[in-house]
């Protein structure tokens, strides 16, 4: 087939592109290799877009793909898609790791009755597949399953006509951070099946209870967009106003810190805080009239502030603020997070309450059936699978093995398990049957993550390894079967989508003819229209039902929580989602328990301590991380390590939470004793004391409405001094703005930057020993004074100092300043004197120790324009100074000048946030430019007294004083 | 003894005149490249006067050159040379259709040292002659070539012609 | 090498042989006793070997200042000229911004010119030396003695052999320890001293 | 001393006896210190090979031990040039029998340190790159760098102090040469360029010499300032100080004295020098020593009072750090070894005791080190960026190598000492002509 034939030709090409980037220690390659047939849309050296979906986690964000020689090197946010919105979270940026995943199973394999696995073709498989589905489908009904989570209406369908076909319907829709309880609270507040969108822009005041929905909660590039425009400081009835944010939980964690404040509680007691400010909202005749007042009363019965206070702690008088400032303001919305029902009927309630559905938080007509399972099916295919029910399991994309207690036993009842995916896992080490599954970047299919949102994912490139899509696996063992399947018509994935988008077409009634429609979606990623807001009321059985509160508990919790980066473990084998530091632990390539001071001492235990950690069901060993940012008696513990399997990022690292807690809880009382063992726990930064340096810089609300500045620095970013005659930039002096108030510290730019400069990935050792590589970092420092915010942080890049220290003391002008305010770093130049690390105080430059590897496929990613570096060099960031070059060249070439916003570098795009702006400093209209001077109270350069005058100019993080809110 | 003196001084001149002409040759292309079959640019771009972004053709839209595809090749050896053996290779994946096409594998003449990007579309929007760095590739049977492309070929020209000089111009 | 004076030997006299008395010292003191009392007799200037370099010596033989030192000013002159036309040069040649200084920056470059004046003077210093005192030296000087390098002090006149006995008088009323005497017709470093 | 009892013939019998062909101790000394150079070039190698990750060099103590030994053999260098061409030019009579060694050493020293820039690049195969040179890049070093400036001192140090070394040598090997027979004999007479002393020859040796001396005693200064600017000239605290200068100066005298007393006190046992290297030279070097140590503290003290003075938190907080930080035990050792243990050089008795002398020497050089170390790790450790505070610990590649380099160093002097006169046999005598004059008036 040509499309094999050119990919082969492709990959030549490639070898040849990619000779000049794969640094100094390897020879240029020699041969030249033409296209035979030429592919029209591709000019070597130029790449391609490819608008396709994010399928790292459920939320469902369009993303570009940019393709070099036809392969994925970059995966950026769809501008048009209105989830994402051009941007893309760290995850979304790893999933090219997925793509090009060392580990990858790159052929059938099939366990011998040793146990021992062996290749086999992909006819085997398919054969003995079919047959084993024959078997079963005669055996009776109901004896395959399926277990994976909702893939798009195409793959859903297929799915379940396949099952059919096998006389069953026991498809497990199965995520493991499902949504189960805020299900079932829309189910009973308000009769709906699907989920409410939320819109914080449209509030005035957030109260999340345990919902870390700037992390991984629900849509987190989105919330996090919608956050910063909350956040934006913005003329309100008195003065200057910003969003109120309060956060309830027992985890100080990401959103937590960009909270105005955190309210620690126990892990389940964040109900009952919902619940006394309900009743404080009930009380205070802050409920809307349409409701029903006295049954709300009713129904918050013995929940008033002051019993609450009691049993949580928290001040009444917190709750009764809390109360006023959410029944008050304009608009207002209360999330819940918690894995425990109540919570999220009490915010549905206080939500509704308050007059703020189809506000702030909005159910949309025609919502496609979100298919999820709930709680009591996953248990019934469990029992049915112990009961020897079941004679095939299908599982892909989810690693039940990994994430769901009671599995394995069940599991070893099922005499054939088939596993479907590309890094094989916990669950493959189980399956009988491993095939090997295309990545969602190589195949065709779609997704319906909510109401007037239908994304087409088209493979960007030609599969890396001789895989199949899972469509076309189900379908093959069909027709294998020589199964006669009207429903199974279509023959191939790519046939059915097709099919689908022609039903959504004729659905839509649309105009253009069905080409049209089909081309426009495969160009712009999917049909985005504006779906109208449900009408919804609160239905009054909300108020009858009894709530069933988390039992409180007394003694030591454990409350696991999803990790930024690695989310439920799917993240694991992804260096680069290791190596980012969690942004507020500051740690990377393990598994920690946050653990608070006091009862770190109470049980003896010191840093880095290796406690043993014992629930009723399995104990699990953690190291310990003394901070005070967990609630006490508590243990926060993330998800994501302790892999068996799962590629060798992952493998023995960690330990993995899930194994400790009951089924559909993340909370479980447990019991905790050192086992002696000590680890440190490695993390790439040094004192969490900003020692009052002027580097991260806040203001306080109320000095930002009386318009004072910190008393220690200017009102404006005051001119730098200088010596001498100033240097002049004939064109361009290229800068950037960066808003520390919108920014979250989510790292997304951190992931962009590894994927697009070539960023090598050090491991934990090397980042335990100083060497961690990334040109960008979160910097991350715990305030010690009261007047602060509560967590300090910054993205820290090269600032491109006009006056560069690192500049004038490079014995061989390996850094040299450019015409257009560059701080330019040239490889070649370079002989690793390192003297330009010692003289940069942002120490932002990075030494190549080693010479870096990534191993095949993995170096199919590395960004042809970006030169790899070698063994010692200085590195840094450039700006992104091949997207400059490339825009420059491009506009050359039409003969203008550059507009403003056209060039864009990794990181700006990334920020779902926006907090980063990039232009031209000369010209005063530039967007950035534009942003200085709108916030001209709150822009500082870091370390300004030393006048290295940075090109960076960040705009100090707002925070609230305790009294005032 | 002056004779002593004066052939140190002489020896220790010579020595250091020859790192500095070593200096100037750190290393020169291959002068000898045998391509996979005898194609001739003399006759392509001298003879038949076939402008050299004909074949060429990203040249002036992306950063490589571009080296032909075989179908652009056939496009006119459908029509002229067809029959000829040498163009076997050429024609072979139209004419059997059942082997692996068979692809050519040239052998490169110009390798550019690691760390340097040479985009040749900036160069040709600015009108530089392909021949000024190729040097007369029209005249050329097997293509030779003709300037070491060194950095300091690349800085001559970039400072007769005022372009900038600028450090990351072409290392990033 | 020996300079060929003229004077000591008397005109008109037949035999026109010249000799080579060595007078031999033990000390400083009176070898430059010896060199005062030959010069005060008029004789041509004597060649003097010391084992370690003596003032008195030269002042005796009222020496005059080593050229030497004018290469050393030279050589350090243009080595201060070549190291700021070297730094300024070569800056200027290809522009590098950094940090905002100034291109030709001369504070820095003081610095590489002071090293170069340094380092032109002290070689040429040397070259002076080599040239000035002819080295490398194949062939020996006429009179020297091994013990010339240990401890002994000579004073080599060369002069007629008419004037032998007064020459060995003179020499040996200074304090020589003794008098060797070298001469074409004798063989080389046959001792005739007496006493 | 008395000297009138002093024969010439006595130098050379003292010199001379020295160059007599080595014993079996000898060579096996010599080849252990081979076998540890070549375990160490052979690290050097992996580390090349490797990585340099493979020291403890992280961020941010991108600089640490290899720069500290280079400061630390530069420094000794300088003691040597000090006392050959500085005290020459003051006409210091005790120098005599002591400078040649002390000048051997100087030789070696900066031979040595030549080699920590070189080892510690990142791609060291590219060194020359750091001194102009025609080249097709039109590129030549950053002359505003002070590195470039260190390339230029340290190679004009070089060349300089061992042309200087050379020349003197010229009349003792000529001495040497008059006595010898045999390969050794060649040897010698070619060294010795054919010298025989006489008046003219003398006349432009001295000139010449006394204008070395006179050239490289601004050298000697210059060199070590322009390594301290290395530091100096960055805005690091700790680093970033005016003072640094003058304040290297005196720990490179200081430390440089140090190590030729140590080298001096078993030397003149071991090749039986007692009567031409006595105890009252070493008496006017150790006051040498006595009075830089003082010159070190009152640096110390300084600096300690300009971070107050200037009112600097980020200055401050680095020397609070340097006192109290994890470097802390190793600053206080320093200021032990360098401030107080020299004090007890206010002792006649200790200036004119072997063991005595030998001992605080070996403490001296231990505090110089650390000092350097303690100022170039201790100050990056705690700059500008406190969540990039880091402490730097080395790995067996760096200890190897620096314990290499001991090796390196003492391998050649000891080669020097025994195939060419280790004390200047014509100064001796000189002084010997000094002090008969001196008595006879």
């Amino acid at each position: 087939m040509p499309g094999e034939l050119s990919r082969r030709s492709f990959l030549k090409i490639v070898a040849v592109t990619s000779a000049a980037a794969t640094g100094c220690t390897e020879p240029p390659t020699r041969e030249l290799m033409p296209y035979v047939i030429p592919d029209e849309n591709i000019i070597p050296g130029v790449p391609n877009f490819y608008a396709t979906m994010c399928r790292e986690c459920p939320a469902g964000c369009g993303v570009v793909a940019r393709v070099r020689e036809g392969r994925v090197i970059k995966l950026e946010g769809n501008p048009q898609d209105p989830i994402s919105a051009g941007a893309l979270c760290a995850r979304g940026q790893a999933a090219l790791q997925g793509l090009y995943n060392p580990d990858r199973l790159v052929t059938p394999q099939q366990r011998g009755s040793d146990g021992a696995l062996s290749p086999i073709t992909w006819e085997v498989g398919l054969q003995t597949l079919a047959q084993r589905l024959h078997a079963a489908a005669a055996a009776g009904t109901n004896r395959v399953a399926f277990i994976g989570p909702s893939s798009g209406p195409t793959l859903d369908r297929i799915v379940e006509r396949w099952l059919q076909v096998w006389g069953s319907n026991r498809r497990l829709h199965y995520e493991a951070l499902d949504e189960d309880a805020a299900r079932a609270a829309a189910e009973l507040c308000f009769g709906r099946g699907d989920l409410p969108v939320y819109q914080l822009d449209a509030a005035e005041v957030v109260l999340s209870f345990g919902a870390d929905f700037l992390e991984t909660w629900r849509s987190p590039v989105e919330l996090t967009r919608q956050y910063a425009a909350f956040r934006k400081p913005r003329l309100g009835s008195n003065g200057i106003m910003l969003g109120h944010a309060v956060y309830v939980g027992p985890r100080f964690g990401l959103t937590a810190a960009k909270c105005d404040e955190w309210i620690s509680v126990r892990p389940g007691a964040e109900a009952l805080v919902a619940l006394g400010v309900l009743h404080a909202v009930a009380h205070g005749g802050l409920a809307r009239a349409d409701i029903d007042t006295d049954r709300l009363k009713h129904f918050t019965d013995g929940y008033e502030p002051a019993a609450v206070s009691q049993r949580t702690g928290v001040p009444a008088a917190r709750i009764h603020s809390m109360a006023e400032s959410f029944g008050r303001a304009t608009g207002a919305v209360a999330l819940a997070g918690t894995a425990d029902g109540a919570t999220h009927v009490v915010t549905s309630i206080l939500n509704a309450a308050t007059g703020n559905l189809g506000k702030t938080v909005r159910f949309l007509d025609g919502a496609p059936p979100a298919p999820s399972s709930r709680h009591e099916m996953v248990k019934a295919l469990l029992d049915d699978m112990r009961r020897g029910a079941i004679d095939v399991l299908v599982v892909h994309g989810a690693n039940p093995a990994f994430t769901l207690p009671g599995f394995n036993d069940a599991v070893s009842r099922v005499p054939f398990v088939v596993w479907s995916d590309g890094v094989p896992d916990e669950t493959a080490a189980l399956a009988h049957l491993l095939l090997p599954c295309h990545h969602s970047l190589e195949t065709w299919s779609d997704a319906a993550p909510r109401a007037g949102v239908t994304l087409l994912g088209q493979p960007a490139m030609q599969p890396v390894f001789p895989t199949l899509p899972l469509g076309d696996i189900l379908l093959a063992s069909v027709h294998a079967a020589g199964v006669s399947a009207d429903a199974l018509s279509s023959e191939n994935t790519q046939a059915a989508v097709e099919t689908t988008w022609r039903e959504l077409h004729t659905q839509k009634r649309e105009a253009r003819s069905f080409d049209d429609f089909w081309r426009q979606a495969r160009e712009t990623g999917g049909v985005f229209t504006p779906a109208p807001v449900a009408t919804v009321a609160l239905r009054s059985e909300a108020l009858a039902a009894a709530l069933d509160l988390p039992n409180e508990r007394s003694g030591l919790t454990l409350a696991a929580f999803p990790h930024i980066f690695l989310y439920d473990g799917r993240g694991a084998d992804k260096p680069w989602l290791q190596e980012i530091p969690e942004p507020v632990a500051q740690l990377v390539w393990d598994t920690w328990a946050d653990i608070h001071p006091t009862t770190a001492q109470h049980l003896g235990v010191a840093e880095g301590d290796i406690l043993e950690i014992r629930s009723s069901q399995a104990r699990i060993e953690v190291p310990a991380h003394l901070s005070a940012h967990v609630q006490a008696d508590t243990l926060s513990v993330p998800f994501g390590q302790g892999h068996s399997a799962y590629g060798r990022y992952a493998a023995d690292r960690g330990a993995n939470p899930w194994q400790v807690l009951p089924f559909g809880t993340h909370v479980v009382e447990v019991e905790v004793r050192k086992t002696g063992g000590q680890r440190t726990l490695v993390g790439p930064l040094g004192l969490p004391n900003m020692l009052g340096r002027p580097i991260v810089e806040a203001i306080s609300l109320d000095d930002l409405r009386r318009g004072v500045a910190p008393p220690e620095h200017g009102p404006q970013v005051p001119e730098p001094y200088e010596m001498r005659a100033k240097h002049l930039y004939p064109n361009h002096q290229w800068g950037m703005t960066i808003d520390l108030n919108t920014c979250t510290g989510c790292s997304a730019c951190v992931a962009a930057c590894y994927a697009e400069n070539n960023v090598p990935v050090v491991g934990k050792q090397e980042v335990a020993r100083g060497h961690i590589m990334s040109w960008i970092r979160i910097e991350r420092f715990v305030p010690t004074e009261p007047d602060a915010p509560q967590l300090y942080m910054m993205p820290m890049l090269c600032q491109q100092c006009d006056h560069a220290p690192c500049e004038s003391v490079c014995p061989v002008y390996a850094s040299s300043h450019t015409d257009e305010g560059l701080n330019a770093q040239v490889y070649n130049r370079c002989i690793g004197t390192r003297y330009c690390n010692n003289n940069c105080p942002y120490k932002v430059r990075r030494f190549n120790w080693f010479k870096p590897e990534w191993p095949a496929p993995s170096h199919l990613q590395l960004n042809p324009d970006v030169t790899a570096r070698g063994a010692g060099v200085m590195e840094k960031c450039t700006f992104c100074i091949q997207r400059i070059r490339a825009t420059e060249m491009d506009a050359k070439a039409d003969g203008r000048p550059v507009r403003d916003g056209e060039i864009v570098p990794a990181c700006a795009q990334a920020c779902p946030a926006q907090a980063i702006t990039f232009g031209d400093m000369k010209d005063t209209d530039s967007a950035m430019m534009q942003r200085r001077a709108d916030n001209g109270l709150r822009g500082y350069r870091a370390l300004e007294d030393l006048n290295t005058q940075p090109a960076i100019v960040y705009l100090r993080d707002i925070y609230r004083r305790r009294e005032e809110s | 003894m002056n004779r002593v003196v004066l052939s140190i001084t002489l020896f220790l001149f010579l020595v250091g005149a020859g790192v500095a002409m070593f200096s100037q040759h750190p290393w020169s292309p291959s002068r000898d490249v045998v391509q996979p079959i005898p194609f001739s640019h003399r006759v392509h771009a001298g003879v038949r006067k076939i402008p050299c972004q004909y074949c060429h053709a990203s040249a002036r839209r992306s950063q490589t050159a571009g080296v032909p595809s075989v179908q652009r090749c056939l496009g006119c050896h459908m029509k002229v040379g067809g029959e000829q053996p040498v163009l076997a290779a050429v024609t072979q994946p139209w004419t059997d259709t059942k082997q692996p096409p068979g692809e050519i594998v040239w052998n490169r003449v110009y390798t550019l040292p690691d760390f340097v990007r040479f985009a040749h579309r900036p160069h040709i929007l600015a009108g530089v002659a392909c021949q000024e760095c190729h040097g007369p590739v029209e005249t050329m049977d097997r293509v030779v070539p003709v300037h070491d492309i060194n950095m300091g070929f690349c800085i001559s020209c970039h400072t007769e012609r005022h372009v900038s000089k600028d450090c990351s111009i072409c290392h990033y | 090498m020996a300079e060929t004076g003229t004077g000591a030997v008397t005109p008109g006299d037949g035999m026109s042989e010249t000799l080579l008395f060595t007078g031999l010292f033990s000390d400083e003191e009176t070898c430059t006793r010896g060199i005062v009392a030959v010069r005060a007799a008029g004789l041509r200037k004597p060649r003097v070997f010391s084992p370690f370099a003596s003032e008195r010596i030269l002042e005796a033989l009222d020496a005059a200042h080593s050229p030497v030192r004018r290469w050393v000013l030279f050589g350090a002159i243009a080595g201060c000229a070549s190291g700021f036309a070297l730094t300024i040069g070569l800056s200027a040649d290809y522009p590098h911004v950094t940090a905002g200084m100034p291109i030709v920056s001369i504070p820095p470059f003081v610095v590489i010119a002071f090293e170069l004046t340094i380092l032109f003077g002290a070689l040429s210093g040397v070259a002076g030396f080599l040239v000035h005192g002819r080295f490398p030296r194949l062939e020996p000087v006429p009179g020297y003695q091994l013990d010339f390098s240990n401890d002994r002090f000579g004073v080599v006149i060369e002069c007629a052999a008419s004037e032998r006995g007064r020459v060995e008088i003179l020499l040996l009323a200074a304090g020589a320890t003794g008098v060797t005497v070298l001469g074409a017709n004798l063989p080389r470093g046959e001792d005739q001293g007496e006493g | 001393m008395a000297t009138d009892e002093l024969r010439y013939g006595d130098v050379n019998r003292w010199v001379l006896q020295t160059l007599k062909p080595p014993g079996r101790t000898y060579w096996l000394w010599v080849g252990f210190l081979a076998a540890v150079v070549a375990i160490g070039i052979t690290t050097w190698t992996y580390q090349i090979y490797a990585g340099l990750g493979v020291t403890g060099l992280r961020q941010p103590n991108m600089w640490a031990i290899y720069i500290t030994n280079f400061v630390f053999w530069v420094g000794i260098a300088h003691s040597g040039t000090l006392i050959s061409a500085i005290l020459l030019l003051f006409r210091t009579r005790w120098r005599t029998p002591v400078y040649r060694a002390a000048e051997t050493m100087t030789g070696f020293a900066v031979l040595t340190a030549g080699l920590f820039p070189l080892i510690h690049l990142g791609r060291s195969w590219f060194f020359y790159w750091l001194m102009p040179y025609p080249n097709e890049r039109w590129l030549q070093p950053n002359f505003r760098s002070p590195l470039v400036w260190d390339a230029f001192a340290v190679s004009t140090y070089l060349i300089v102090s061992w042309v200087f070394l050379l020349m003197g040598l010229i009349p003792d090997v000529a001495a040497a040469r008059d006595a010898a027979t045999g390969w050794r004999q060649t040897f010698y007479r070619l060294l010795s360029l054919g010298w025989q002393g006489s008046d003219d020859q003398w006349r432009h040796f001295s000139a010449a010499y006394l204008l070395l001396a006179g050239l490289a005693t601004p050298l000697v200064i210059s060199v070590h300032s322009v390594v301290s600017w290395d530091f100096a000239m960055t805005q690091l605290p700790g680093w970033h100080s005016t003072i640094f200068a003058p304040y290297f100066v005196a720990g490179a005298i200081f430390s440089g004295c140090a190590l030729v007393l140590t080298l001096l006190i078993p030397l003149r046992r071991l090749m039986g020098l007692e009567e031409a290297i006595t105890p009252w030279h070493l008496d006017n070097l150790s006051k040498v020593i006595l009075f830089m140590s003082l010159v070190v503290t009152y640096s110390y003290v300084t600096e300690a009072f300009i971070a107050w003075y200037s009112a600097n938190p980020f200055e401050q907080m680095a020397f609070h750090m340097r006192y109290w930080g994890p470097y802390g035990p190793l600053f206080w050792l320093m200021v032990f070894c360098n401030c107080v243990v020299p004090l007890v050089l206010f002792s006649p008795r200790v200036r004119r005791s072997m063991s005595g002398l030998f001992i605080l020497s070996i403490f001296i050089n231990i505090g110089m080190w650390t000092e350097r170390f303690v100022i170039i790790a201790g100050s990056l450790a705690t700059n500008f960026m406190p969540s990039q505070w880091a402490f730097y610990k080395p790995t067996w590649v760096e200890i190897t190598i620096t314990v290499a380099s001991f090796a390196w160093f003492l391998m050649w002097f000891t080669l020097f000492a025994k195939f060419l006169p280790i004390v200047s046999m014509t100064e001796v005598k000189e002084g010997i002509a000094w002090q008969k004059q001196a008595l006879a008036q």
